[in-house]
């Protein structure tokens, strides 16, 4: 297996605060990672030092064995780094397609990329004409989401990194993204910052829990369940895992 | 059916090149061709005001860059075409300069507007203080405050001493007024276009999906900055005359103006506005009005009727009266802080 | 000796003066995010007030420091209301409208009092440094700029009324949620901002010519200096005067005053390109 | 559209394209009156300069109409506001010659609406009177100047100041030809005077700070100041001076003062002593003058703008062409130019005027004045000041081809 992301050290201070402080991240192709950890933890922060939405203050990102210094988002998003942050940041004024198409357009042409768009659309369940002209200001919250799943779908991104996916979600649109989600872990890699245990649980194989800005913790969904100190300040020391639901 | 619709403009443009020397006077041709100058610059600004959401307010700068170089270029080499080149090319350098510096600088849109004005006065200055003849490019004397005079109409390509009529002067203005609109509404339909709007509505989201921002900026940038020299070009060939007075913020306030009258995101709108109000102003100069105190007061009524950004036209939507809503909410400078936080 | 004396002068009279024409609009600027391109007009009716008002027999001192900040300051609040406040929040249309105001103003005032209005001269005479000689009037202006910042200071730094109009200009919402009523801090404000305008001009009327254009001699400076400095409204605008001013006088003195007004402009563009949120982004950080 | 359309259909109404061109060089003199234009700036930063002129304008043809018009017609006048934005100038020309037809038009007082205005009225074919002091070397078959060319002013000015004020003169203009052009005649003299320049410095037209150009003079020590300093901004430098104690240390000499009401926006402390040169003064103690002044205000009251050296060619335009017009009897542009040959004599409120044929130019007397308590009065009078030719450079009756505006060689 090999490294698709590295960090070293990387960190990254507001002022006097030290919003990521020193992380040494590993993250391997293919993997489905979950970044915990609660409000303030520097989940955030951190997607946006890996983008360069947000210049890191010191310390390496690697990703594919590239140092991305210096480089500028849209660069890092050329090399195959795609993000959904967590407000949604989609073009409100125009339509669902045109989001698609935008998100499409930089590495599909001609039919290849009239068909990439119409096949995505199906995927995130935006099938009628009617919805896909739908101006995104105009979205339910859930929709809103899954046009920008769709969006991160189109790019094929070897690395996606996921912001809150399901924030305001019912359990059954939750689980709409949960397979739009492994959907798209089939060929990209993909770090999903959720708070949703019940989401966790269901697509992470290797959670990673940041605290104050650092690593506290890395290991499977169920050893770090049971890590005393994740259960002390994050999980509530009476948390037990869910039963996990089959998932289609 | 769309597609036909959105070129439509351009029939009524062509229909009065093809009819006007037959219906109007002399003075009504050279009008129509001031005024049809004067729409071609204020595509430039529709263009990547509306559609790229870069508001330049030194929109003049690029249209005064244009009709200096056309008016050197034509004394200097006597053969309108080149001159015409000319006037395309250096203002859209000028803008790609100009462009790197401020796009890749990361200039925010409200500086973006002060630098892009701070130029236009740099200019202002520099040409009116030229008097002196040893400013001179060739054979041009830059002429200081009173600038370039006498300066050789539009001749048939290749032949220097044939000069074109006024009606033949006439349709080329027009006809190059269609011409420009309907490239710009290609490019709009275009992807490339596509993506401007994109880069419009999010930068960050455009980024993030690997747009290069800036370069669009900059593309959209030179084109309606050769767009403006080009009406530059032609508007000198008109009136033979050219002046610092085309870089003032006069002039400046009127390309706003049109654009917002005309609608912000349209192309047509501005159009049909720069005519009507160059033509009420040309009117009021005769009838005895101050036409400081009407123009104040038109731009004030106009911005303040003005529903909402991007509304594509403001005609019959005057009376509709506006809600003062969003007091608060949009409008905070710690929105940045909240952004960039956790 | 004398010709440094009369040189430093030169350079703390440009660097008040640019600070004096700049205050008003920094300080709608920095609380509110208006631009207001009508702050020149703003000077202009401020001039004109103290011009009428002494022609009137009014004392020179009261027309000055009281006639026209009154003036001005009811022509902001009027103008607030009728047009800033639907605008709120929307920079480049309040921009825009009240470029429509300057205008309007222009023709308003010519339309009223004609093209020409009977002027004041500076009060106090002069004094004599060697070969030269300096109006007393222009010290006393450089004196007094210095108090009006230092009264900015005090009033936005410590007084209620300043920490009132920084908390909400901080976050409206929790402003309103605790009981203020932030439509009435912005009004204040921009009257506040109008007056010193209006101040601005009434200071300048015995050393400028009053006549209805005369703002757009002010408006290119003050923007430059206001942007340059930044969102630290009243040291931002200092701070920018500090480096634009002496710049202009030195050139103008050396070279020529051409070279000196080019150099004004040139030297702001190259400070945005380096500090693109202006001189005070030096000191508050951020990305 | 339509509003343009309309309107233009309108006026079109007259008949076709061919026709309408055919038309706008025969000027409308069918019937029972002709058309005359004022293109003045009436609005905008320049009215200082515009309305005056063009009141004087308004009331030379209300007294041409009142004497029974001209060649048995009245004269209709044409306003043109040029709103102090030269693009506009063109414009109006343009409309002026081919919708309104006009057969003379004045106006266009700064030199760059000037030159804007020009080329169009010669390719027109319409007369153009050019009424206000300048810079000179407006040399055109086409234009007359009926005012006063810089050297016609600036020579007995500073003539005048060697003599009585000192040797060593320090020159402040703004930055743009005139003054520039006036610096020329500056230095030329002081050479010839055998005095001394001292300093030069133009200022672009939007300074309104002018202490570092009060220290420069300060230390350059002139005997006196000549100033070319033009609009708004720049009576800045008057205040600034004066609050410095200048204005009682150096006196100021100009050709412009005044020119832009200076004398009446300045206090009599701002401004008593300083000396200008002008052929006409609104106080200027002569019969002519002073019936002039009576009927003018006869006809818009006592409480108008002060008639200066540049609004009374407002007056004197329309008079003189009226003059060629009757010596030629024909309003038709090759007759009245024509006319110029035999040198149109005239007296108007400011005395005799002579129009020189050669150089389209007029001589005139010219009077140094001094402004105290805001009044001007006389301190001497410089006799029928004949246009400068430019060592023979402008002679319209040998080359009437010349559109240059020449430049002096001095």
């Amino acid at each position: 297996m090999t490294a698709i992301l590295e960090t070293r050290g990387l960190t990254r201070r507001f002022g006097g605060v030290v919003a990521v402080d020193q992380i040494n991240l590993t993250v391997n192709e293919g993997e489905l990672r979950c970044l915990i950890g609660p409000n303030g933890a520097g989940k955030s922060t951190l997607f946006k030092c890996l983008t360069h939405q947000l210049k890191p203050s010191s310390g390496e990102i690697r990703f594919n064995g590239r140092d991305l210094k210096g480089l500028a988002p849209h660069r890092i998003a050329r090399m195959g780094v795609a993000i959904k942050n967590q407000i949604p940041s989609v073009y409100g004024g125009l339509s669902v397609r045109e989001n698609i198409w935008l998100a499409a357009r930089r590495t599909h042409y001609g039919r290849a990329l009239d068909t990439t768009v119409a096949k995505a659309l199906t995927e995130i369940g935006f099938e009628t004409a009617e919805r896909t002209a739908a101006k995104v200001d105009a979205l339910s919250h859930a929709h809103r989401q899954w046009m920008e799943l769709g969006m991160l779908l189109v790019s094929e991104p070897k690395l996606a990194l996921l912001d809150e996916p399901t924030a305001g979600m019912t359990r059954d649109e939750m689980l709409k993204t949960v397979r739009i989600i492994q959907k798209l872990n089939q060929t990209s890699t993909i770090i999903v910052v959720e708070h949703d245990l019940e989401f966790i649980s269901l697509l992470a194989k290797r959670v990673t829990v940041l605290h104050r800005g650092r690593v506290l913790v890395e290991d499977t969904m169920d050893k770090v369940a049971q890590n005393p100190a994740v259960r002390q300040i994050y999980l509530g020391s009476q948390w037990q895992p869910p039963t996990s639901v089959p998932v289609q | 059916m769309e597609r036909l619709k959105s070129y439509a403009f351009v029939l009524p443009i062509l229909l009065l090149a093809a009819i006007g020397p037959s219906v109007f006077e002399m003075f009504g041709l050279v009008q129509i061709s001031n005024f049809a100058t004067m729409a071609l610059a204020v595509l430039g600004l529709a263009f990547v005001w509306g559609f790229l959401g870069v508001l330049s307010l030194g929109h003049a700068a690029f249209f005064g860059l244009g009709a200096y170089a056309y008016a050197i270029t034509v004394i200097n080499l006597n053969e309108s075409s080149f001159a015409v080149m000319a006037a395309i090319a250096v203002p859209a350098l000028f803008s790609v300069v100009l462009g790197y510096f401020l796009f890749f600088g990361r200039v925010s849109d409200v500086y973006l507007g002060v630098i892009t004005l701070c130029v236009t006065l740099v200019l202002y200055n520099f040409t009116s203080a030229t008097a002196d003849p040893s400013y001179h490019i060739g054979a041009a004397p830059l002429g200081g405050f009173n600038g370039i005079t006498a300066v050789p109409q539009l001749n048939w390509p290749g032949d220097a001493e044939q000069f074109l009529e006024v009606e033949t002067t006439f349709r080329i203005c027009l006809i190059v007024l269609a011409l420009v609109y309907a490239a710009l509404v290609a490019l709009r339909r275009s992807s490339v276009g596509r993506i401007m709007v994109a880069v419009r509505e999010s930068e960050l989201r455009s980024e993030l999906l690997g747009y290069d921002v800036r370069l669009y900026k900059m593309l959209g940038f030179s084109v309606s900055a050769a767009v403006a020299g080009l009406a530059g070009a032609l508007f000198t060939a008109v009136n033979g005359y050219v002046g610092p007075s085309a870089f003032d913020l006069n002039q400046a306030s009127q390309f706003l103006l049109w654009v917002i009258a005309g609608g912000l995101g349209g192309l047509a709108g501005p159009v049909i506005a720069s005519f009507v109000f160059q033509y009420v102003s040309t009117y009021l100069g005769t009838s005895g009005v101050n036409t400081d105190l009407v123009f104040g007061a038109i731009i004030m009524l106009f911005v303040l009727l003005k529903v909402r950004e991007r509304v594509p036209a403001l005609w019959g939507r005057v009376l509709q009266f506006r809600r003062p809503a969003r007091r608060v909410q949009a409008f905070t400078p710690s929105a940045r802080a909240v952004e960039s936080g956790e | 000796m004398d010709q440094t004396i009369v040189l430093l002068i030169a350079i703390a009279n440009n660097i008040a003066l640019l600070t004096l024409i700049s205050l008003g609009l920094a300080i709608i600027f920095g609380m509110m995010r208006v631009i207001n391109f009508a702050h020149g007009e703003f000077i202009m009716l401020g001039g004109y007030a103290t011009v009428l008002s002494a022609n009137h027999g009014i004392n020179l001192w009261i027309a000055m420091l009281v006639v026209a900040p009154l003036t001005v300051g009811l022509i902001g609040f009027v103008v607030e209301r009728l047009i800033i406040r639907p605008l709120y929040g929307q920079i480049i249309t309040t921009m825009l409208a009240t470029w429509g105001l300057s205008i309007f103003l222009i023709g308003a005032v010519t339309t009223i009092f004609g093209n020409t209005v009977l002027g004041v001269s500076a009060p106090l005479g002069n004094i004599t440094i060697g070969v030269y000689s300096v109006s007393i009037y222009q010290l006393v202006l450089i004196a007094i700029t210095a108090a009006l910042v230092g009264a900015c200071l005090f009033v936005l730094n410590r007084t209620r009324w300043g920490l009132i109009a920084r908390g909400t200009v901080q976050n409206p919402t929790m402003a309103s949620a605790i009981g203020i009523d932030p439509t009435r801090v912005y009004a204040m404000t921009f009257m506040a901002g109008a007056a010193l305008s209006g101040l601005a001009g009434g200071l300048l009327a015995p050393l400028s010519g009053v006549i209805p254009q005369m703002g757009a001699a002010y408006i290119a400076r003050a923007f430059v200096t206001v942007i340059s400095g930044g969102s630290a409204m009243v040291i931002g605008t200092l701070s920018a005067a500090g480096i634009l001013g002496p710049t202009v006088a030195i050139l103008s003195y050396a070279a020529t005053p051409v070279i000196g007004e080019a150099a004004l402009l040139l030297l702001a563009i190259g400070l945005l390109r380096v500090l693109p949120r202006g001189i005070s982004g030096l000191w508050q950080g951020g990305r | 559209m339509k509003l343009s359309r309309r309107k233009f259909l309108g006026s079109a109404a007259a008949g076709t394209a061919i026709a309408a061109a055919m038309a706008h060089s025969m000027p409308a003199i069918a019937g029972d009156t002709v058309a005359v234009g004022s293109l003045h700036d009436l609005t905008g930063s320049l009215d200082a300069f515009g309305v005056p002129s063009h009141m004087c304008m308004k009331f030379a043809i209300e007294e041409i109409n009142a004497a029974g018009g001209l060649l048995g017609k009245k004269i209709d006048l044409k306003t043109y506001d040029g709103q102090s934005d030269i693009k506009k100038f063109p414009q109006y020309a343009q409309q002026a010659a081919l919708n309104d037809k006009v057969v003379m038009l004045q106006g266009a007082i700064t030199g760059a609406s000037r030159e804007a205005t020009r080329p169009v009225l010669r390719r027109y074919k319409v007369p153009f009177v050019y009424g206000t002091i300048y810079e000179g070397g407006l040399c055109e078959d086409n234009a007359i100047s009926v005012n006063t060319g810089s050297d016609q002013q600036a020579v007995p000015l500073l003539e005048w100041s060697f003599r009585n004020l000192g040797k060593k003169v320090f020159y402040i203009g703004a930055d743009y030809n005139a003054p520039r052009n006036i610096g020329i005649w500056n230095n030329a003299i002081a050479k010839r005077e055998g005095g001394e320049t001292v300093g030069e410095e133009y200022y672009p037209l939007d300074v309104t700070d002018f202490s570092t150009a009060i220290s420069k003079i300060q230390a350059a020590k002139p005997d006196f100041l000549h100033s070319c300093l033009v609009g708004g901004p720049h009576m800045s430098f008057y205040r600034q001076w004066a609050a410095a104690g200048m204005l009682k240390k150096i006196p100021i000499v100009s050709v412009v003062f005044g020119g832009g009401q200076e004398h009446m926006i300045l206090t009599p402390e701002e401004s008593d002593g300083v000396i200008a040169a002008y052929n006409y003064f609104q106080e200027l103690d002569t019969p002519e003058n002073k019936a002039f002044i009576k009927r003018f205000e006869a006809s818009v009251g006592a409480d108008h703008p002060y008639i200066n050296g540049i609004a009374i060619g407002g007056y004197n335009g329309p008079m003189l062409w009226a003059e060629a017009v009757k010596k030629a009897g024909s309003f038709d542009r090759d007759d009245v130019m024509a006319a110029l040959a035999q040198n149109i004599e005239w007296t108007g409120p400011g005395g005799k005027m002579i129009l020189d044929g050669k150089t389209h130019s007029t001589q005139q007397d010219v009077r140094i004045i001094q402004v105290k308590n805001r009044v001007w009065s006389l301190l001497e009078t410089k006799s029928q000041i004949p246009p400068y030719d430019f060592n023979g450079r402008c002679n319209l009756l040998e080359n009437p081809k010349n559109v240059d505006i020449l430049n002096p060689q001095v």
